[in-house]
């Protein structure tokens, strides 16, 4: 077996595991205790984990171009959670 | 028919897309609070957008389509041409789509302003009782000229 | 010999990624199984760590080997580094202040207690 | 599994899930909830974005969807009160 079938036969198997993982996530926001904070710490971890999906998909479809919208992912989550913490501080945004 | 995978999938999204559709303009339409009426707004927004860009995608013979940024041009790459143009998906419905999202934008920041001076106004932000209070500001009106 | 350098950087990365598989659904059935929000955040540690910045670096592994992706491989191995260093930054960062908001505000009930 | 399978399975994925969070955003009566909801429905649309070969628009889209609206709605509900009005 040569190298690129290789990689991509264990990247193929590699992503129904991590679509099952985000159906896990979701299914975890529609569950009781359904307060503010749990949602916050279930869509960062979804966030996260879909950028290290992203960048696993660019190399299985052989788009190198599309790198940076892993990037932009993490950073705007990011800012996310700092707006909520912030209202929750009921602190002025800033 | 419906079991080729293709046409199953297809159904999928159209039916989850215009499910997306119909439940965000239950939300701007029948709910009262106005910021749930902009929150399903920015979603009726992005589901359209969703549309646009869902145009332009196809599936091409020769494996996965490409996203259409061609990279590797050289002098004698005819072939090389040939083959990005039939596997890439359709620039244009990206490029509208991309200004409908910065006009999204501004939209929805010109309606959040209305709604903090209709909040500064009137003291809420329910659409039944805002038009109550204008009742009584238009009977005020009128008795005072 | 580069064959085999490639072999080794694949397979190093492919064991990575394995990991960071494994840690991503062990977080996610912890999300459910786990009864309070100061023990979830554990969970969103071993999720965000074990299952994005490891699988990250992983994938650098084996972009860098992979050879039939071209020059942009380069590309692709950067851009998983710079992706992992941000994420190991700023899912700290971000989980600390919402920990910190919670806590102080006493938003949910704090259980297990710290006996304060 | 060939990769145009996996493509579409994908697409299929992201569009099912988002039609919950898209209900649980239209029916739950805690606007800052909602907005979280609809963070998570901008998040499996750049996911679609991705998967459908715009990346470009993933770029813009993460940006505006999972950035600035999410702050927009915060700063409105901090003046205007977080909680729905029921039974009007």
């Amino acid at each position: 077996m040569d190298l690129e079938s290789w990689v991509t036969t264990f990247l193929s198997y590699a992503i129904p595991l991590y679509l099952l993982a985000f159906a896990i996530y979701v299914a975890r926001m529609f569950r009781e205790p359904r307060r503010v904070p749990d949602l916050v710490l279930v869509v960062d971890a979804l966030s996260y984990d879909l950028a290290a999906f992203l960048v696993i998909l660019s190399i299985l479809l052989r788009t190198p171009i599309t790198i940076p919208c892993a990037i932009a992912l993490v950073l705007w989550i990011y800012a996310l959670d700092i707006y909520v913490a912030k209202y929750l501080e009921s602190k002025e945004l800033g | 028919m419906v079991g080729d995978p293709k046409t199953l999938v297809a159904l999928i999204v159209l039916f989850s897309l215009y499910a997306n559709l119909g439940a965000s303009m239950y939300g701007v339409i029948a709910r009262k609070n106005l910021v749930k009426k902009l929150i399903c707004l920015t979603m009726l927004g992005d589901t359209v957008n969703v549309f646009a860009i869902l145009v332009g995608y196809r599936l091409s013979r020769g494996g996965t389509p490409v996203p259409p940024v061609f990279t590797e041009w050289s002098k004698a790459s005819e072939k090389l041409l040939a083959n990005f143009v039939s596997r890439s998906v359709d620039p244009l419905p990206q490029a509208l789509v991309l200004t409908a999202i910065v006009i999204n934008l501004a939209v929805t920041i010109f309606l959040a302003t209305l709604i903090l001076y209709t909040h500064r106004h009137f003291g809420t932000v329910e659409m039944d009782r805002v038009s109550e209070m204008k009742k009584g500001e238009l009977v005020d009106e009128v008795e005072v000229s | 010999m580069a064959t085999m350098l490639s072999w080794i950087l694949v397979v190093l990365g492919q064991v990575l990624v394995a990991i960071g598989i494994a840690c991503d659904l062990i977080a996610a059935i912890l999300m459910h199984r786990l009864r309070s929000f100061y023990l979830r955040i554990h969970a969103l540690t071993v999720g965000s760590i074990g299952g994005a910045v490891v699988p990250l670096i992983g994938a650098a592994l084996i972009a860098a080997g992979s050879d039939f992706l071209g020059t942009y491989r380069w590309y692709v191995a950067g851009g998983a580094v710079v992706t992992a260093a941000i994420t190991f930054i700023m899912a700290g960062a971000g989980t600390h202040a919402i920990a910190r908001a919670v806590l102080r505000t006493r938003a949910v009930e704090e259980e297990p207690s710290s006996g304060a | 599994m060939d990769a145009a399978t996996l493509c579409l399975a994908m697409i299929g994925f992201a569009s099912l899930l988002s039609v919950f969070a898209t209900i649980m955003a239209v029916l739950d009566r805690d606007l800052l909830r909602a907005a979280l909801f609809s963070a998570l429905q901008s998040t499996l649309y750049a996911f679609l974005f991705y998967v459908l070969m715009a990346p470009d628009i993933v770029l813009v889209y993460v940006a505006v969807a999972v950035g600035i609206y999410p702050l927009l709605i915060v700063l409105l509900i901090k003046k205007v009160g977080r909680f729905e009005e029921v039974g009007r």
